[in-house]
């Protein structure tokens, strides 16, 4: 299809949206209402554009052009709404590049939508990174004739504690109200009242929790803002660090954006594969620990009592403390959620002294790596005729894994892709999507998922697979039936199942999968568990897991807060003063993921980079820093000792190639993974104690405490 | 205590008129908020609970469309609220004059009942009713048309004595009895549709 | 071509332009005002439902036809083709069809329907039985206006007697045909008068127009292909299988063919509805059916608020009311709400009052309708009427005028400059005064007495 | 040139050394300065309500080519606010030492909260006392932080070393030099 844009001709899809066209044509049109992964509504009449068509002769043949001997180009009497029109074969487009009219219809809207916004850019938290204010600079008149009085409304209305709105800054362009009724499928949030005094507010008493705070990032002015980075900095202070977040294992691309070392706000980063242009509140809201009260020193039981040391007097300390154990007694324990470089290096630390005690944690004994069908992808899952979630609570495992699943049911579009990026207006997309929930079963306990579900049934633990093998109940033949039925199936696989879950188990789902031709994604326990689970991170021949911590001679436990010490020397590396750390003998001060660079798997199989945030730690280290100084201790050399040599060693045992990853990340398909018995279940829980802001610390102690954060928000409410 | 819990006959009635669906299920929301405006006179915030959990929806989304439409109500209205057509037809008829008076006399402001809980009063737009203006209407019960001074008086005496008059809904007869249109000056002219040609009916398989 | 009416004549008869005709009949207003008339046994004495038998006699395309050659064409403003509207409807693709009466008669100045509705429910019934046939819909719903109560009742009795009648439901009347009708009430909101918003009122949502494409006939209705008439389009319908297409196409003008019910509101001697053929004068209309003006007048809107003011004077006075005639002029057949305003009025204050009834009734979807009239517009009118008119006002609405025009979401916005833009070309003097010297041209005066 | 021009320039020089000197004896003297010199900054209030004016924005920060300012803000406490409107500075620093004086945070500000005035006795020992705060720079607040310090030891009232020809500037709201 041949489009001209401005005078250029460029070749484009069948379907291209007219503003997709200008965009992928080089030129700029302005737009507020659109939105890359939201329907196209027209209504804010931003993108005004002139266009023509030529015309075809009963025949088949073009009108010509008398003069040029041409097809004759008939123009729209007047400018068009760009992202709601379908650019057609032989159309031109004039943009306000190359039409006085396009520039000033521009201009004029944009001065009626400055009309009722306040001039309060100055105390703005969205000043600086605001679409209004880039567009009125770029396509404005720079003055406003409007001689009136402007709307005035409430500036400071709470739609939840983690969201603020202010109505006189809404620009009703609807992109928060479509993103909840197309996107979680909560019609939560709308307009109320017509005309000059249409404002947005719920009736619900306060937006659900699980994904509101994705409003914020797409409110294109200030009226929607995370309250939680509330006047925590401007836009143009911050230090965006893009990198990923390790809360599950979906790795969902984010901006961690600090200032002054404090983590103060997180927002989603576009990442078409992954999580799409969403990330859950547990993601956005939950960073406070990176902040507050953090470890910065080295910490050794002096006396009785852990006191501040140098690193020096640490390395004394275990040094000191191993002198009562052999090196092969020391256990080595990582959190799940530890980078595949973290694991390569304490891999390597538990080799050199041939301990046998390796575990991470959380993790599952059961690999379903090579399962037929291959693995399946987020994309697949979005895409999918039919999907069959079992004994998964995805609000606590792998939030975004439901938003995926959500847009299988409304049709499963993803957006197109050009050069300049993901559409942004797909025409495909509607309003008010019809959902097919006759293609969603859900087996297990009741979540959130359920209202989404047209199959349900409840189950328990991990027989739940043998009874859709041989279902007994009418719910589970039906949800067979939609496996066998259907042509792109996925089954997902959750904690509740998972856990326990042994060889033979894997060999069931093999055998339903090969009936069906179902595709399998298991949720990973831990955000690294899969990338973990490919090194020999699993205790060997007589070693201790992780469970059994309280049994190991010593130990050395990163990142992980069991809440009890080894029977010796208890070396605890973390970023905070756990309740383990408070038993440990030596405490050693830990970063957090946000502060790290590394590489982390997804459910997927998806390697996704870590980028470092500027975070002031004090004299906190990564893992492999950390393992070094162990090293020296334990009177070894350190076999990894630098990022760069973990990522030799990992893709000298994997078979990958790590770091300058794309940033939509690689997928990989590992060959083997190691599984142990646990000896204990993973109960998936995403809000935790430390990712809630604790209050004293953020408010001055002259204001009074804002209803930030009451209760902890388990799951969501819907 | 819910409105519709005793009236499931009514509930099913409305949701027989639209398809059985998500869809058609939401399409009962007007007709739901409708009955319980009539029968209460406005809509609280319990009955959207209770009109949104009947149509599948958000009270939030009931409350949206609610506040979209002119006529339904969220405060109690007067025993009789009147509703005055302001728009162009009307004003140039003196409607302006006529919403003075009542604001006035009433001592009634809109989103206000008079003391004694007898009168509200609402501006509204365009009724239909330009030929016979100045018009209002009292609650949901029918029209007042060519509301003159002294018609206005006669009206609100009635009122304030609780004795509503029948709405009139005066009809401009243009066509006499035999089907002929009358001219200004009362000449019938023209031909009569008695009187047109009218065609035989078509027997299936007949020449059409 | 009938076989009734074969083409004799080696010249046509001359088409009937006007309602004095002695040929001229009025048909949709022929029985309001009657005894009963709303009754199903008055509709049956004076021949109601044959239409609809003969319609089933000639079989669906048939009738779609008949509407075509009879030039019948959309009586609810916009004048498109109904014959060829009612042909977009896909035949045959297995899914519900429906049509949709559009009875959220809004516009100022329209007020024929609500008589039709009254007065006359098996006329409209008919015509959408007709229309459901022609267009293989067996659901059809009237979308009336929450305030036309009495219409509504009497409507309502209308449908529960006809369907006890066997006239709607299963196989009416032994044709095989299913058709339901329901009514269902608005709730006063005139942008429902978009067939887009109507159909989002109608599935109980906020009354926002829809994109177009896809158009109705593709995805209108819970997404099913959908038509939307004006209730005088329907009754017209009627008319049309009763009478033959030959004589609905001898009615009128080249291109505007048969009757239209005219409204006449303002002050004249005999406001009211009347039936006058396409082609009809204004002078016609407003001196020899409505009785002529009681004080001088200044300008004449011809078809509901949103169509352009056209000067009062003898060439608009002249000019047949058909929709080319009218669009030479300068203005739009609209409705055929005819309304004339005095001299002694200031026309400032009557588009501002205008101008509010826009802004009120602006669904708030789109930047220029909802900022640009909703908020700027009627508080510009505001200030001048208020007195506090500056110099450069009048221009700075015609610039902003530039910017909502043709730039809005739907209709709404145009609609509103039809009264703003024609009243400053027609009044400019009106408006400086305002602007200028802070004094009307015309002063309010108390217009509320006794006749 | 000639004789007349040389007998000229001598005549002006013989001229000037009859004239009142334009030195002072600084800091015996006080130095006399025009109202538009610029130094230490001002933090202005609202003269009816006393609020601060400043909101806390930061684009005096953005604006200041040294980096010698640094903004933290919260949210005011509506039962007592520091400002008006919902935003005020929690900290407000300039580092005097970074300061290069040119204007740039006078110019960005969209409160006029922040005044350059008159003030510029500053010298002091260690780096740490050439960031000022919101408390040293409020309108109200007489001296530099040195010059706060002796008047505090000895007990009497701040002497400033210059005096303005004619009064401050407008934008200097309710300050005034003794």
């Amino acid at each position: 299809m041949k489009v001209h844009v401005d005078g250029v001709e460029l070749e484009l899809p069948a379907g291209t949206s007219a503003i997709d066209a200008v965009f992928e044509a080089g030129g700029d049109v302005p737009y507020f209402c659109a939105h890359k992964y939201l329907s196209p509504v027209g209504a804010c009449r931003m993108c005004l554009v002139e266009t023509g068509s030529p015309r075809k002769e009963k025949d088949g043949s073009f009108v010509l052009d008398d003069a040029t001997g041409q097809p004759k180009i008939f123009w729209f009497p007047k400018p068009m709404a760009s992202c709601t029109m379908q650019a057609t074969e032989g159309m031109h487009i004039k943009s306000a590049r190359s039409s006085e009219v396009v520039a000033k219809a521009q201009a004029g809207m944009m001065e009626f939508t400055l009309l009722n916004h306040p001039l309060d850019c100055p105390t703005c938290d969205k000043g600086g990174a605001c679409e209004l204010q880039d567009r009125a600079f770029e396509y404005g008149y720079g003055a406003s004739r409007f001689g009136f009085d402007r709307r005035h409304a409430d500036k400071h209305y709470p739609l939840s504690d983690f969201i603020i709105l202010d109505q006189e800054r809404c620009i009703h362009c609807k992109r928060c109200v479509r993103y909840f009724e197309e996107v979680p499928g909560q019609e939560v949030l709308d307009f109320i009242e017509r005309g000059g005094h249409t404002f947005i507010d719920t009736e619900e008493g306060g937006l659900p929790t699980g994904f509101q705070g994705n409003i914020a990032d797409i409110c294109p002015v200030g009226a929607l803002l995370d309250n939680v980075a509330r006047f925590r900095g401007r836009n143009w202070e911050y230090d965006h660090t893009p990198t990923t977040c390790t809360l599950c294992s979906v790795g969902c691309s984010i901006t961690v954006d600090a200032r002054n070392g404090r983590l103060e706000r997180i927002v989603a980063r576009e990442n078409r594969e992954v999580n799409e242009a969403w990330i859950c509140d547990a993601g956005r809201f939950g960073h406070a620990f990176a902040s507050e009260r953090r470890l910065t020193v080295p910490l050794v039981r002096v006396d009785g009592e852990l006191q501040e040391a140098s690193w020096d007097v640490a390395i004394a300390a275990i040094r000191a403390g191993m002198t009562r154990h052999n090196a092969t007694d020391l256990a080595l324990y990582l959190n799940a959620d530890s980078t595949l470089e973290e694991g390569v290096a304490l891999e390597a630390l538990a080799d050199a002294v041939g301990s046998p005690h390796v575990d991470h944690w959380p993790r599952y004994e059961v690999s379903l790596d090579a399962m037929p069908n291959g693995a399946a992808t987020l994309s697949d899952v979005a895409t999918a005729d039919a999907v069959v979630v079992i004994g998964a609570d995805l609000g606590e495992e792998a939030p975004i894994l439901e938003l995926r699943i959500l847009e299988m049911l409304r049709g499963g579009l993803l957006p197109p892709e050009y050069a300049h990026g993901t559409a942004i207006a797909d025409l495909r997309l509607v309003e008010r999507p019809a959902r097919k929930p006759e293609k969603l079963a859900v087996i297990g306990k009741e979540t959130r998922l359920w209202q989404h579900a047209g199959i349900r049934a409840s189950s328990n633990g991990h027989n739940a697979l043998e009874r859709l093998s041989r279902p007994d109940t009418a719910e589970l033949q039906a949800a067979l039936k939609l496996l066998t039925d259907s042509e792109k199936v996925i089954i997902i696989l959750g904690a509740d199942v998972l856990n326990g879950a042994s060889g033979s188990f894997a060999a069931q789902l093999s055998e339903l999968a090969t009936r069906t031709g179902a595709k399998v994604l298991a949720i990973p326990a831990g955000a690294n568990s899969k990338g973990l689970a490919a090194l020999n991170l699993v205790p060997r021949e007589g070693g201790l897991p992780f469970a059994r911590v309280a049994d190991a001679p010593a130990a050395f436990i990163s990142r992980l807060d069991p809440g009890v010490r080894a029977r010796g020397l208890t070396i605890v590396h973390d970023s905070h003063l756990t309740a383990t750390a408070r038993l440990a003998d030596v405490v050693l001060p830990a970063v957090t993921n946000y502060e790290k660079r590394g590489t982390t798997v997804n459910l997927e199989g998806r390697l996704l980079e870590l980028e470092q945030a500027a975070l002031s730690a004090g004299e906190a280290a990564d893992l492999i820093r950390t393992l070094t100084a162990v090293s020296e201790a334990l009177g070894v050399r350190a076999p990894v000792r630098g990022l760069k040599s973990a990522q030799a060693l990992a893709e000298q045992k994997l078979g990958l190639r790590l770091g300058e990853l794309p940033e939509r990340g690689v997928i990989h398909a590992f060959r083997s993974s190691h599984v142990a018995p646990t000896e204990q279940t993973h109960v998936p829980h995403l809000w935790t104690e430390r990712m809630q802001p604790s209050i004293q610390t953020l408010i001055p102690a002259n204001l009074q405490p804002l209803p930030m954060l009451g209760a902890a928000p388990v799951g969501g409410d819907d | 205590m819910t409105y519709f819990a005793d009236k499931q006959s009514l509930v099913a009635d409305i949701f027989s008129r639209y398809p059985d669906s998500p869809q058609g299920r939401r399409s009962a929301l007007m007709p739901l908020l409708r009955e319980v405006q009539d029968a209460e006179g406005f809509v609280n915030g319990t009955r959207l609970d209770e009109i949104a959990a009947l149509c599948g929806t958000t009270a939030t989304e009931v409350r949206s469309v609610m506040s979209f439409y002119s006529t339904y109500h969220t405060l109690p209205t007067g025993k009789y609220h009147l509703q005055v057509c302001s728009t162009v037809m009307c004003s140039l008829a003196g409607s302006d004059e006529l919403w003075d008076h009542l604001v006035e006399t009433l001592d009634v402001q809109p989103g206000e009942v008079s003391p004694d809980g007898r009168f509200s009063v609402q501006k509204v737009e365009c009724l239909g009713s330009c030929g016979t203006a100045p018009m209002m209407q009292i609650n949901d019960d029918g029209y007042y048309e060519n509301v003159t001074p002294s018609k206005c008086a006669r009206i609100l005496e009635s009122l304030h004595a609780d004795l509503q008059p029948l709405p009139d809904n005066p009809v401009p007869v243009t066509v006499n009895a035999e089907g002929r249109q009358v001219l200004a000056s009362g000449e019938a002219i023209g031909a009569s549709i008695t009187g047109l040609g009218q065609l035989p009916p078509i027997t299936p398989g007949g020449e059409a | 071509m009938t076989a009734a009416f074969p083409a004799t004549a080696p010249t046509p008869p001359k088409p009937i332009t006007s309602g004095k005709d002695p040929r001229f009949a009025p048909t949709l207003y022929a029985h309001v005002g009657q005894p009963e008339s709303w009754t199903l046994g008055y509709y049956r004495r004076h021949g109601g439902y044959e239409a609809l038998e003969r319609a089933f006699g000639m079989g669906a395309d048939a009738v779609i036809d008949e509407v075509k050659q009879s030039g019948l064409r959309g009586r609810g403003g916009a004048g498109f083709a109904t014959g060829l509207k009612w042909s977009f409807m896909p035949l045959n693709d297995g899914k519900p069809h429906y049509i949709i009466c559009n009875a959220d008669e809004s516009e100022p100045g329209s007020f024929k329907d609500r008589y039709l509705l009254s007065e006359d429910p098996h006329q409209l019934i008919e015509g959408m039985l007709i229309a459901g046939y022609a267009m293989r819909a067996s659901v059809g719903y009237i979308y009336i206006r929450g305030e036309y109560v009495h219409a509504a009742e009497r409507l309502q009795v209308a449908i529960d007697e006809a369907r006890a009648a066997g006239l709607l439901g299963k196989n009416v009347l032994n044709s095989g045909i299913d058709f339901q009708l329901h009514l269902h009430r608005g709730a006063g909101a005139y942008i429902c008068g978009e067939e887009t918003a109507l159909m989002n009122s109608l599935e109980g949502l906020r009354a926002n127009p829809r994109l177009k494409p896809p158009f109705p006939a593709a995805a209108g209705l819970y997404g099913l292909p959908t038509t939307i008439n004006n209730v005088e389009t329907f009754c017209a319908a009627t008319q049309i299988l009763k009478f033959g297409a030959e004589w609905h196409a001898g009615m009128g003008t080249e291109k505007s063919k048969g009757m239209k019910l005219f409204q006449v509101s303002g002050p004249v001697a005999r406001p009211g509805v009347y039936e006058l053929p396409l082609g009809t004068t204004f002078r016609e209309l407003i001196y020899d059916w409505a009785g002529g003006p009681l004080e001088e007048m200044k300008a004449i809107i011809p078809g509901g608020s949103s169509c352009p003011l056209m000067r009062w004077d003898d060439k608009t006075l002249d000019t047949p009311m058909d929709y080319e005639s009218i669009a030479a002029g300068g203005s739009m057949l609209g409705t055929g709400g005819v309304t004339v305003i005095p001299r002694a009025d200031c026309i400032v204050n009557a588009t501002w009052n205008m101008v509010r009834f826009y802004g009120h009734e602006s669904c708030g979807k789109c930047t220029p309708c909802r900022e640009g009239i909703s908020s700027w517009m009627t508080r510009m009118y505001e200030k001048l009427v208020r007195g506090h008119g500056q110099p450069g006002d009048v221009q700075l609405i015609l610039d902003m005028s530039e910017n909502i025009g043709g730039r809005s979401f739907c209709a709404l916005a145009d609609a509103c400059l039809g009264p703003v833009l024609s009243s400053i070309e027609l009044f400019r003097e009106e408006y400086d005064s305002l602007a200028q010297l802070q004094t009307p041209t015309y002063p309010p005066r108390n217009r509320w007495k006794d006749v | 040139m000639g004789v007349l021009d040389i007998a000229k320039g001598m005549g002006l020089t013989l001229g000037k050394l009859f004239q009142k000197p334009v030195t002072v004896s600084y800091p015996e003297e006080r130095a006399t300065l025009q109202p538009r010199f610029r130094g230490r900054h001002v933090l202005t209030r609202h003269p009816g309500t006393g609020l601060e004016k400043c909101i806390g924005c930061s684009l005096c920060a953005a604006a200041c080519p040294a980096y010698a300012i640094y903004v933290e803000a919260a949210e005011n406490d509506p039962a007592s606010p520091h400002s008006p409107g919902e935003r005020y500075a929690k900290v407000y620093e300039i580092n005097m030492l970074r300061c290069i004086f040119c204007g740039m945070c006078e110019e960005a500000c969209p409160t006029g909260a922040v005044v350059m005035g008159n003030e510029f006795e500053m010298a002091d020992y260690r780096y740490g006392d050439f960031v000022y705060a919101k408390e040293d720079m409020l309108v109200g607040v007489t001296g530099s932080i040195p010059q706060r310090r002796e008047a505090a030891k000895s007990g009497k009232p701040v002497r400033l070393g210059f005096q303005l020809d004619g009064p401050p500037r407008a934008e200097l709201e309710g300050v005034e030099y003794p």
